[in-house]
Formats: C-alpha cells, sequence, structure tokens
C-alpha cells in the first residue's frame, strides 16, 4: 500500500465526513465549518492529482474568501439559528431516494469507464503551464470571466446596499 | 417562398396591420384594416386556385430535421401540399373568415383590434390544417387553432362565455392528446409524418391490429372536434354563447377539420384497415343525425336549433363516409363544403338578428316577415338550404352521401332518410314560426329590415349555395382526382 | 507509481455531489443551501482534476477549466450572499420554506 | 323547335329571379312580366307539341355532377306523355297567371305571389321533362317548395303557417320513400335514367322482389305528393294559399305530379303485380275515402279539395288496374274542370269574401259568368255524359273491368256517385237559394276569360280520348291502350252520375229530404266525416306525440347523461388542477426534488434499457 493511497483514503475519508456532518450538526455555524474541513481535505486530494496550483486556489478561494463570506452571511442574519431535522421528511425521503437512484446509476456508469494512462508532466512547473495555457489558449474565457466577476462584484454591491442609501 | 407559404401566411399580413394600430385608435379604421386584411388571402387563395388548375398540384417542402434512431431514420420536414379537397376548404376559410370580418363590423364593439388580432391567428392555424401535407405540421396548426377560439369565445362571447370557453378547450385538448398519442405512434412506426409516406409504409408493413388501433384513436380525436355524438356538447354551447361571427367561423370551418381529419387519416393513411370501421362509422352517422334532429325539433333557442342541425349534419357527412366509396366520399367532402356555407349563412343572419332584437328565444319571436321581409327570406333560404332543397348545395351532398352508403349499408341509409324527414320539420318549426304568424305578436314590430351592406355577405353565401347546388361539377371537377387517390387507395 | 485508480477519485466525487445534492434539497437554512451547492461545484472540479490527470487525453486544461469553475463558484456565493442579506432585511428570516413567492 | 324544348322552364325561372331580386320596386308590372314569360313558355310548348307529331322522343343531357366514373345527368326528355304534361302546366299555369292579375290585384306583395308562381311554373315544367329521376327528384321537391311558399302566402296567418308547414314536411315523408327508391334503383341498375332503367327492366337485371320494393318506394312519393291516403292531410289545408294557387297547385298539376310519377315509370309497375296492385288499391280507398269526407264539409275549398283527393285516387286506381291511357286521361281532364272548378270558387270568394257554403247560401247566384262555368265544371266532374268527365272516368271503368277487378269497380262507381251529389251540393248551396247578400267587387274580365276557357276545354277535352291513346302509345308502345266499356258500363256510369245529380237536387235545392233529420240519424257518422275520420287528431297523438316524446326522452339524455359525462370530465379535469396546483408549493426546493426525481427516473430508464427504444 503505498503512501499516496493511504494518503488518499485519509483525505476522501476527511471530505466525506465533513460533509456528512454538515447533514447532521445542528448549529449552522458548525455545518459551515464542517464543511471547511472538507474543502480542505480537497485541496490535499487535488495536490495527489498533481494540480497543485488548483489546491493552492481551493484553499484560498473556498476554504478562505467563500468560507468568510458564508460566517459573514450568518453573522449578518440570525446566527444562532439552529437547524432542526427537517419537518417535511417526505420531500427528505423523495430527494433521499432521488438521490440514492442517480448514485447507484453514476456509479454503475462509472465502474464501467475505462480509462487511459495517466498523465506524467503534470506537476513540473504546474503553474506555469496553467499560466501558458490560460494566457494563449483560453485567454477570450479568461477575459469573460473577469468580466463576470466584475459583474458579480457590481451586483453583489447594488443588492447588498440598504435600499435608504440612494438618498445618501 | 413559395404561394402556398404565402397563402398560408398571408393572415399575419392582417396581423400586422392590425397591430400597428394604436390602442387609442377609433373602431372605423380597425375594422377598415381588419377588411383589408380578410381580403388578402382571400386573394392569394383565389390564385392558388387558378395555379392549381393548371397543374392539378401545388406543393412545397423544405428539409427540416432528421435523425437516426437504430435502423430508423427518422424525418420531419416543413410540407405542404394541396389537392382538390383541401383547396377546396382553403377557399372555404378564406372566404368565411372574411365575411365573418365583415359581420364583425357591427357586432364586435368590445376591444376589435385584440379581435382582430385573434381572429387573424385563427385564420393562420385553419390555413395551416389544410395545407399542410404532414401530420406534424397538422396537428402544429390543429394547435394554433385552439387557442385563439378559447379567447375569441371566452372574451367576445355571450353570457356563459367562459363556461363555453372552458368548455371547448378542454373537449379539444382532450383530442388533441389523443391525437397526438396517435401521431406519436405512427410517427414511431413509419419514421416519417408525411401522409403519402406513412400510406405507402402501412400498406407495406401490414400490421392490422396497429392500423386498427392508431385509428380508433383518430377517430376519437376527430371525433371530438366534428362533434360525434356523446363528445358533442362542447359545440352547442360554443354555438350558443359564442358571438355569431366566431360561429361562422367555427360552424363553417373549424368543425370541418373534424370531417378532413377523418377522410385524411382514416381513408388517406390506412386505406386498408379503415374499411374496417364502415360499420362503426355508419352507426355513429345514424345516432348524430337522428339524435342532433330529434333534440333541433324541441330547443327554444334558434341558435341551440341551429347548432343541433349541425350536429344532425356532421351525420351526413359520417353516412357518407361510411360508404367507403367515390359517391360517399365526395358526398362528404361536398356536405363539409355545404354545411360550411350554409351555417355560416345562419349565423350571419343570426348575428344581424340579435342586433336587432337582442335574443333568438323563438318564444319571443314572430310574424317577422311583415317587419323584415329581407332578413326573413334569407332566414327560410337558409333553412331551405339546410334542409336538403335541391337547387342548393345541402342536397347534393346529402343525395351524394346517401347514394355512397346505400352500396353497402341500405338500412343505415334508410333509417338515414328519416333523418331528412325530421330535418324538414325542425327547421321549418324553428324558421317559421320566428317569420311567419301574426306580426302584433311580435315584439319587435318595428325592427329594421337588413340593410344594404349588410346584404353582401349572405349574397355571397347564397351565390355560392346555389352554384353548387345548381351546379355540383364545378366543385366536384375539383375533387376527381383527391377522390381517386382516396379510393384507389382502398383497393376499389 | 500511483495505485489509486481514477474511479475512486470519481466516486469520491460521486459522494460529494450527491451529499451537496441532498443538502441543497432539504436543507432549512438558505446559507446552508448555498454551501450545499459549493459543494456540489467542488466536487465536479474534483472530476475535472481528475479527468484532467486521468482522462483518455490527460491534459492541463482539466485544471484550467476547474479554475474557471472556482472562480464563478466565488462570484455566485457573493451574489447570493448579497441576495441573502437582501432577503434577510425585508423578511427578517433566511428560512427556506418561508420564501414562497413564486406560488403567488 | 323541339331541340330548344328545354328553354321553356327557364323563362318561368328568368321571371321568378327578376321579380325576388326585384323586391317591391315592380308593383303592378311584376304580374305583366310573369304572364309574358309564362306566355313564351306556352308558344314554345305548343311549338315542342306541334315537333311531336313526328319525332316521338328527343332527349338532349349534359353531364351534371361528376362522381368517380359515374356520372349524373341534366337535360331534357321530350315524349309523348312528357309533351302532354308540358301543355296541361304551361297552359293552365298561363291562365292562372292571368286570372291572378284580378285575383291578386290589391294585394301589395303582389310581386312577391307571381315570383312563387313563376317559380313553381318553372319547377312544374322542369319536373315534366326530366330525362332522369334524379333530375325528377329536384323538380319535384322544388315543386314542393313553390307549393309551400304559395301555401304560406298569407304569411301573417297563424293557420296559413301550419298548413304551409304541414304540406311540406308530409310531402317530405313521401319523398324521403322516392328518394330511398331512387338510390336503391341506382345501385341496382347503375343509371338514374328513365331510358336506361326501362332498357335494364326489359332485360330483366333486376330480381322481381326488388322491383315491387322500387316500385312500391317511388309509390310512396306519389302518395305523398298526391295526396293520397294515408299521407292526404296536407291537402285540404293546403286551401289556405290563395285560390288561383289552389287550382293551378292543388288542382291541376302538382297533385298530379304523383299519377305522373307513377305513368313516367310504368314499366317498372308493370314488371311487379303487387305494386300494382297496391297502387289500385291506394288509389280506390283514397277516392272513396276522400268522397265521403267531401259530402259533408262546409268550406267550399275545402270541398274542392277533398274531391280533388278523390280524383287523383281515381287516377291511382286506373294505373294501378293498367288504364295507363284512362289514367293520364283522366288527368288531363280533370286538371281542366278542377281548375276551372277553383277557378269559379276563386270568383266567388273574391266577390263575396267569404267561402262558408251554407254561409253564402246561392248568393253566387249573381254572379252569372261564375256560375255558369261552375256548373259546367261541376257537371263534368260528376261524368256528366259527353262532358270530359264521363269520357275520362268511363275510360277508368273499362280498365277496371278489364283488369277484373270487379271489387275495385263497384268503389269506382259508389265514388262516381258520391262524387255527383257532393258537387252538386255544393253547386245548388252556392248558387242556388236565397241569394241575399250581393257581390262587393264585380269579377274582372281577367278572370271570367280563363274560366270561359277551361269550361271549353273540360267540355271538349273528352273527345280526344283515343287521339291521347295513339299519341301516347307513339312514345310508350304496347301498355298505352285506351279500354272501351261495354254499353251496359256506360249506362251505368251514367245512370249513377244522374242518380247522385237528382239526389243531390232532392235533398239541397228541392230540400224534399231533410238534411237535417239524416244528420240527426247518423250523428256519429256524421261527426266521423266532418272530422275527416280524425286523421289529423290520430296523427295528432300517435306520430308527432310519440315524436314529441322521443325529442323529450334525448333531451333528458342529453341532460343528464351527456351533461354529467360532460360534468365528469371537466370535474376530473379541475380535481387533476387542484392537486397539480398543490405540487406548486412556491418552494424552490420541491421544484428541485421534482426535476431530479425526473431524472432519476431519465437516468434509471437508460440504466434499465441500456438507450433509446
Amino acid at each position: 500500500m503505498s503512501g499516496e493511497i493511504i494518503a488518499f483514503v485519509l483525505l476522501s475519508a476527511a471530505s466525506v465526513i465533513g460533509a456528512l456532518a454538515m447533514l447532521y450538526v445542528s448549529k449552522v455555524v458548525h455545518m459551515l465549518l464542517s464543511l471547511v474541513l472538507t474543502f480542505f481535505s480537497l485541496a490535499g486530494i487535488y495536490v495527489l492529482l498533481s494540480a497543485e496550483f488548483v489546491a493552492v486556489v481551493q484553499v484560498l478561494i473556498y476554504s478562505g474568501a467563500i468560507s468568510i463570506m458564508m460566517i459573514f452571511g450568518i453573522m449578518l442574519t440570525k446566527h444562532h439559528d439552529q437547524e432542526k431535522h427537517p419537518q417535511n421528511i417526505g420531500r427528505s425521503l423523495l430527494a433521499g431516494g432521488g438521490v440514492i437512484v442517480f448514485f447507484a446509476a453514476v456509479y454503475g456508469a462509472i465502474r464501467k469507464v475505462p480509462f487511459g494512462e495517466q498523465a506524467t508532466g503534470l506537476h513540473e512547473a504546474n503553474t506555469e503551464q496553467i499560466g501558458i495555457k490560460i494566457f494563449s489558449y483560453y485567454v477570450i474565457p479568461f477575459e469573460v470571466v473577469s468580466v463576470i466577476l466584475l459583474a458579480a462584484l457590481v451586483g453583489a454591491v447594488v443588492l447588498a446596499k440598504r435600499e435608504g442609501d440612494d438618498q445618501s | 417562398m413559395g404561394l402556398l407559404s404565402l397563402l398560408l401566411f398571408s393572415p399575419m399580413i392582417g396581423l400586422l396591420l392590425i397591430s400597428i394600430l394604436t390602442k387609442n385608435s377609433d373602431h372605423k379604421s380597425i375594422h377598415r384594416y381588419a377588411v383589408l386584411g380578410g381580403i388578402i388571402p382571400l386573394v392569394i387563395s383565389w390564385v392558388a386556385y387558378i395555379q392549381f388548375q393548371g397543374h392539378n398540384q401545388l406543393a412545397e417542402r423544405v428539409s427540416w430535421f432528421s435523425y437516426q434512431g437504430g435502423q430508423q431514420s427518422f424525418v420531419i420536414d416543413y410540407e405542404l401540399a394541396l389537392n382538390g379537397f383541401r383547396l377546396a376548404l382553403i377557399l372555404l376559410t378564406t372566404l368565411i373568415v372574411m365575411l365573418a370580418i365583415l359581420a364583425s363590423v357591427k357586432q364586435i364593439t368590445k376591444n376589435p383590434r385584440l379581435f382582430y388580432q385573434w381572429l387573424f391567428v385563427l385564420e393562420l392555424g385553419i390555413l395551416g390544417v389544410f395545407a399542410s401535407d404532414n401530420m406534424f405540421l397538422f396537428f402544429f396548426f390543429f394547435e394554433l387553432t385552439l387557442i385563439p377560439m378559447f379567447f375569441l369565445i371566452g372574451k367576445w362571447g355571450h353570457v356563459e362565455r367562459e363556461e363555453a370557453a372552458y368548455k371547448y378547450v378542454i373537449y379539444n385538448g382532450l383530442g388533441s392528446a389523443v391525437l397526438l398519442i396517435a401521431i406519436v405512434a405512427v410517427f414511431a412506426q413509419a419514421g416519417t409524418t408525411n401522409f403519402e409516406a406513412v400510406q405507402a409504409y402501412m400498406a407495406q408493413r401490414d400490421d392490422m391490429a396497429f392500423q386498427v388501433g392508431v385509428l380508433i384513436a383518430f377517430l376519437v380525436a376527430f371525433g371530438v372536434k366534428l362533434p360525434i355524438i356523446p363528445l358533442h356538447s362542447w359545440m352547442v354551447s360554443v354555438h350558443v354563447y359564442a358571438p355569431p361571427a366566431v360561429v361562422m367561423i367555427h360552424a363553417g370551418v373549424l368543425l370541418k377539420i373534424g370531417a378532413y381529419g377523418l377522410l385524411q387519416f382514416g381513408s388517406g393513411m390506412f386505406p386498408d384497415a379503415f374499411p374496417v370501421f364502415a360499420v362503426t362509422i355508419a352507426v355513429l352517422g345514424l345516432i348524430n343525425l337522428l339524435y342532433g334532429a330529434f333534440l333541433a325539433l324541441i330547443q327554444d333557442d334558434l341558435r341551440k336549433v341551429f347548432a343541433y342541425a349541425s350536429v344532425s349534419h356532421m351525420g351526413i357527412i359520417l353516412l357518407g363516409i361510411a360508404g367507403m366509396n367515390t359517391a360517399g366520399y365526395q358526398g362528404a367532402i361536398f356536405q363539409t363544403i355545404s354545411h360550411g356555407l350554409i351555417s355560416a349563412l345562419l349565423f350571419y343572419l343570426v348575428g344581424i338578428l340579435i342586433l336587432r332584437t337582442g335574443t333568438t328565444n323563438l318564444k319571443k319571436l314572430g310574424g317577422m316577415w311583415t317587419a323584415a321581409p329581407v332578413l326573413s327570406g334569407l332566414f327560410l333560404t337558409g333553412a331551405l338550404a339546410g334542409l336538403g332543397l335541391p337547387g342548393m348545395s345541402g342536397f347534393v351532398s346529402e343525395f351524394m352521401a346517401f347514394v355512397g352508403v346505400f352500396e353497402q349499408l341500405p338500412l343505415f341509409g334508410a333509417v338515414g332518410v328519416i333523418g331528412i324527414i325530421l330535418t324538414v320539420v325542425y327547421f321549418l318549426r324553428a324558421i317559421l314560426n320566428m317569420t311567419f304568424g301574426d306580426p302584433r305578436k311580435n315584439k319587435y314590430e318595428k325592427m329594421a329590415d337588413i340593410g344594404k351592406g349588410e346584404l353582401f355577405p349572405a349574397g355571397v353565401l347564397v351565390a355560392f349555395i346555389i352554384l353548387i347546388g345548381v351546379y355540383p361539377d364545378s366543385l366536384s371537377q375539383l375533387l376527381q382526382i383527391t377522390l381517386e387517390t382516396l379510393v384507389t387507395g382502398m383497393g376499389g | 507509481m500511483s495505485a489509486v485508480p481514477a474511479q475512486g477519485y470519481l466516486i469520491l466525487a460521486l459522494i460529494l455531489f450527491c451529499i451537496g445534492l441532498f443538502g441543497a434539497l432539504t436543507k432549512r437554512n438558505t446559507i446552508i443551501v448555498l454551501i450545499s451547492i459549493e459543494l456540489m461545484l467542488n466536487a465536479v472540479n474534483l472530476n475535472l482534476v481528475a479527468f484532467s490527470k486521468y482522462g483518455i487525453h490527460p491534459n492541463i486544461t482539466g485544471q484550467v477549466f476547474s479554475l474557471f469553475s472556482i472562480t464563478i463558484a466565488a462570484a455566485e456565493a457573493a451574489v447570493g450572499i448579497a441576495i441573502l442579506l437582501a432577503l434577510y432585511r425585508n423578511r427578517r428570516s433566511v428560512q427556506i420554506n418561508e420564501m414562497d413567492t413564486l406560488k403567488h | 323547335m323541339i331541340s330548344f324544348a328545354w328553354l321553356i322552364p327557364l323563362f318561368p325561372l328568368i321571371s321568378f329571379m327578376v321579380l325576388i331580386l326585384s323586391g317591391k320596386k315592380l308593383k303592378n308590372a311584376s304580374g305583366y312580366l310573369a304572364i309574358l314569360l309564362t306566355g313564351i313558355s306556352f308558344l314554345l310548348t305548343i311549338g315542342v307539341l306541334l315537333d311531336l307529331r313526328t319525332i316521338t322522343e328527343f332527349e338532349v343531357i349534359w353531364p351534371w355532377l361528376t362522381v368517380g366514373e359515374i356520372e349524373f345527368q341534366a337535360g331534357a326528355l321530350i315524349n309523348p306523355l312528357n309533351g302532354l304534361m308540358l301543355f296541361v302546366v304551361s297552359f293552365v299555369s298561363l291562365l292562372i297567371h292571368i286570372y291572378s292579375l284580378g285575383y291578386m290585384g290589391e294585394d301589395d306583395r303582389k310581386s312577391s305571389y307571381f315570383a312563387y308562381l313563376s317559380l313553381f311554373t318553372f319547377a312544374m315544367l322542369g319536373l315534366v321533362m326530366s330525362p332522369n329521376l334524379l333530375q325528377f327528384y329536384m323538380f319535384w321537391e322544388l315543386v314542393g317548395l313553390g307549393s309551400f311558399l304559395l301555401i304560406g302566402f298569407y304569411l301573417y296567418k297563424e293557420s296559413a303557417k301550419k298548413a304551409a308547414r304541414k304540406a311540406f314536411i308530409m310531402t317530405r315523408i313521401g319523398d324521403a320513400g322516392l328518394l330511398i327508391g331512387l338510390i336503391l334503383l341506382f345501385w341496382q341498375t347503375k343509371t338514374l335514367s328513365f331510358l336506361e332503367i326501362f332498357q335494364a327492366i326489359e332485360q330483366q337485371k333486376l330480381a322481381p322482389g326488388m322491383i315491387t320494393l322500387i316500385a312500391i318506394l317511388l309509390f310512396i312519393g306519389a302518395v305523398g305528393k298526391s295526396g293520397q291516403f294515408p299521407l292526404h292531410t296536407w291537402l285540404p289545408d293546403a286551401m289556405e294559399g290563395p285560390t288561383p294557387v289552389s287550382a293551378l297547385i292543388h288542382a291541376a298539376t302538382m297533385v298530379a305530379a304523383g299519377v305522373y310519377l307513377v305513368a313516367a315509370t310504368y314499366p317498372l309497375f308493370l314488371a311487379s303485380e303487387w305494386a300494382l296492385i297496391i297502387v289500385s288499391v291506394i288509389g280506390a280507398f283514397t277516392a272513396i275515402f276522400a268522397a265521403t269526407i267531401g259530402l259533408v264539409q262546409d268550406d267550399l275549398k275545402r270541398v274542392l279539395a277533398y274531391s280533388t283527393v278523390s280524383q287523383l285516387g281515381y287516377m291511382m286506381l286506373a294505373l294501378g288496374a293498367g288504364g295507363y291511357v284512362a289514367g293520364v286521361f283522366h288527368l288531363t281532364t280533370h286538371a281542366f274542370f278542377k281548375a276551372l272548378l277553383f277557378l269559379a270558387a276563386g270568383s266567388v270568394i273574391f266577390a263575396l269574401k267569404n267561402q262558408h257554403i251554407k254561409q253564402i247560401a246561392g248568393s253566387g247566384k249573381h254572379l252569372a259568368v261564375t256560375k255558369w262555368t261552375f256548373l259546367i265544371g261541376t257537371l263534368a266532374i260528376s261524368g256528366f255524359p259527353l262532358l270530359s268527365g264521363s269520357f275520362s272516368k268511363e275510360a277508368i271503368f273499362a280498365a277496371l273491368l278489364e283488369d277484373g277487378q270487379y271489387g275495385l269497380l263497384a268503389v269506382a262507381l259508389f265514388t262516381a256517385f258520391l262524387t255527383s251529389v257532393y258537387m252538386f251540393r255544393l253547386y245548388f248551396l252556392v248558387f242556388h237559394g236565397k241569394g241575399e247578400d250581393k257581390p262587393e267587387r264585380t269579377v274582372p274580365l281577367c278572370m271570367n276569360g280563363p274560366m270561359v276557357i277551361l269550361a271549353v276545354f273540360a267540355v271538349i277535352a273528352g273527345f280526344f280520348g283515343s287521339q291521347l291513346a295513339d299519341w301516347l302509345a307513339g312514345g310508350q308502345g304496347s301498355f298505352a291502350v285506351l279500354h272501351h266499356s261495354p254499353t251496359w258500363l256506360i249506362f251505368l256510369a251514367t245512370l249513377v252520375s244522374l242518380g247522385g245529380i237528382v239526389l243531390a237536387y232532392y235533398i239541397y235545392l228541392r230540400k224534399q229530404i231533410n238534411q237535417e233529420e239524416w244528420k240527426e240519424t247518423f250523428s256519429s257518422t256524421y261527426t266521423i266525416l266532418y272530422n275527416k275520420y280524425f286523421i289529423d287528431e290520430f296523427y295528432e297523438n300517435t306520430i308527432l306525440y310519440s315524436t314529441r316524446a322521443i325529442s323529450y326522452l334525448i333531451f333528458y339524455i342529453e341532460k343528464y347523461v351527456v351533461e354529467t359525462a360532460m360534468a365528469f370530465v371537466s370535474g376530473t379535469i379541475k380535481a387533476i388542477g387542484t392537486r397539480g396546483s398543490r405540487l406548486q408549493t412556491g418552494q424552490v426546493q420541491t421544484y428541485g426534488t421534482v426535476a431530479l426525481l425526473g431524472l432519476a427516473a431519465i437516468v434509471l430508464f437508460f440504466v434499465v434499457k441500456g438507450g433509446y427504444m
């Protein structure tokens, strides 16, 4: 059993546990924190997949920015909120059933998918490779994404602004 | 864009013309534009008629999409084609819509702009139904007629208009659902929806059970439209509560989609299986004929009398179809056209009557002839045409339908002739009660007769009714080739 | 070198996606719903990255796209939170089952 | 000239169209226009008749309606029978147009009247020259339309409305039989042309049973049109129309169309023994049945109407007994004297404004021309020797004797006796008596003229019997034979006729036999006769009642069964709607769940089926 497998097992266990904890803890903040665990372990898995840059971005954006933002969201709203068990049990059962069917079907599919050889050169100068790809081949998508980010920024500001602020 | 597409989409011109006007523009100009918009399809349809006379065919085809599924390819194209029957129905449509617009000029005062917009959409739908050469387009346009009618009934009708509109939509919606299932079933089998291609496929596949099953579905779907008893109650309420101008189109053209569909889908696509239904259709036809006639006998509302008269007349179409021979089919087609003209005439007159008296209750009307001889005379003319007086179109169609049904099912024909007697009874009862009798009993003693301008549409309809009645070959020449294909497809 | 099969990563991604989906459909706090969606996006990213290494044509493009997707996710989270705040100001609640304006 | 025969009906048609389209603008000119155009038709007819002496048969046809390989045709067929009918129709019609000029002089719907009259003339002329049964049927119906319009001419009268409707419906019942018959015939012979049908019958292409069936069905049509029992009730009611109309339509022409139908399709009837028997029995029964009713009626026109019914029965009787010529002969003579009687009655009504014979009570004697012409008509119809009626009746008796129908012969003789009784009752009551009422108007020349002309024809028409037989034989062949009676039969017929006159004389003029006493003694018989055997009431209570009952039955089916089904359908749909709208919670998560379930279902389907189909 190589170290990679051990690492994979540990990291994936952590991420699944984090996700499941999100489902079953009762305090909203705890849910959020358990997901942060998931995000971190996913970053680790990215490293296993020779995607160091993505792993770092994952930590920065998910575990950092988004989680912080969510926490702000919770703080600004009802931060003492407790998630009781969902009252709409029927719907939960339905959703659960649907999810299980979906899971089973896709699982079956995954088992059948044939895979080729794994890439070898990805971890060498990973960031550089990504940079070259983005700034040569994917320039336009990159620019479009920047525009979207800008739009999202402006939109978020406008939406979050108090309505009375227009006058002042 | 070919002539057919031009014809098909010509109501859009009217629609655009009306839409350009603002909401506040005065009713007069709206009506004027609507009349203009109605003339355009009329003219184009006659151009198509002349073209058709030259070549005896008129078709258009644009590939739309196709895909592979298994070993079969599935094709749906934009296909328009005319044959004599369709052309006759298209001419009828453009004429009656035009006349309905003329009738609306006085009768529609509430938001005429929207009214005409819906009317043109309706015309587009009807033209599409009759011009399309495959089931897919047919269904598309078939559905397209549903929505405008709903609003035309629900918004501009009388008394229980909304109830009537909902009945209309529920029944026809269910009918369409059945139709769609059948169409999809055929499409999945044949991989095409083109009428001729499906016929060729079915002839070569020779799967009787499937064909019979699909035919039952078609019978139900078009039975709603025609309507076949007991699926008729929506139609009666539409006749009674829709505005007369709309009923002109409804009774004049829309009901004909049922007859057209039965012929085109039944005998046009399943010539081998269709004769299985001869007796069924004959029985249904008889029931329609007698049921409608008996009910028309005791109605107190003129519009109800005419509504049940329509039910009864549809029975003759069914009887003709049940004949499963040239004479029967031709009778059914003639009856389609003829009943279109006659019911348009009758409801046009009903519209005028409502303008004068505000009622169609036979108990309140009487002795009208003294005050309004021309209107009464026209009512009588319409009734006589309806009861199949020779020299008018109704007789020719009834005669041929009966000739057709007598070949194989003489007993049904003989019973059906009883219906003809009843037709006389109820038509005369209604019309004579209204027009004859003591003028002092007439509460509307001072009612104005039909005006000069109003005379024109009625005159046109009467002229066509008499033309077909006196010289039926004018219409039957147009139909011969169509009939040949319909009948020879059935193996003689 | 590695013995972890590609399927392992995909199944992990699938598990996370399903948990996210379930959370998004059943959780009552809007913020948690939002974050469940983030979890689903993360699962997708994992797929992308896994394919970038084990796909039929292993390629760096997978990683590039996961970057794009993370960016969009961030933007989405930001707008989501903004909407949430605006909503909270109006309704004093973040309970998703109280938000049924679609019905009316 | 004969090749233009098809033009004959067109002139009245033009007249009709001009008059109906011009409305009331033409006023008095309308009558003259109609007379002019009918006159042209009459002249053409004369021309055609002259040609017919050499050409016995002429047919011109055009395609009218193509049905696949079948072609229905329209056109004109002129043979001796048709030529004779053309003459009778156009001649009587012309005279009645002229007469109407006076009779309808003051009516402000005069142009409508003449329009209808022209329409009728057109239809009747078209009818008698039809080359095939289809065209025959069409004009047959159009004739009915003309009759309907004219009966209902006084449309403000409730009774006119009812009479018109009744006439149309009753004849339509007969027409239904005719229609069935002709369609059956069509499928048997693949043609409707008279000539081809006769050929087919000659070649014995039809099964005997089928021939009988078809003949009976055609006869039902004739029964309806000619007012034979049991469809006779419309004819007396039809007297609601203006009197000239009664003369033209309900005496001379249209009602004779039924007889003409039997005559025109005579080979068909000859081929079936049963059909002939039915025709003669119905004819005989109608003849005596109507005659008995005619005995007691008090309305001038109604008596004449029942007399018409009775005489038509005679004609049918003759045809049924193989007396082809006798039937047609009686049709012709009857057209003249019955038209004459009606016109004379019209003059009485015109002048006295009264048509109840007991109220008139002899006031008719102030109208000299009317009185004498009416007397001639009465004598003719009673079979007074040497007048037309005696010849044609005698031909009928002869035919019956020849055929060996002794029972029917007895009935016919007794009917002849009754005929002269009720006709002279009419004559004595109207023209002899106190006569207190002075005429309000004088009868103008345009009314007297036609009456005199008809009177002349009523006298002389009888002498042409054998010429008529030769004439008809030219076209039809073997069966056109005029039977001659043995002397004893002529003697008997004359005796019967005179006996009737004498009896009427003693009862109504000399009053030696008290009719009131008779009324007392046979009160129940009198009531039955006066009420026309309660046939109308019988129909009212059986057919009409049951029709209405069926209607209401269906009405309740409609109301409860169909409407319930309707309510069920719309209820189901509404229920689905309500249920469905509960899904519409407005909660995004629910929608998401439903979407997920859909996705799961599709994915599952794919997994299980391994793809589409």
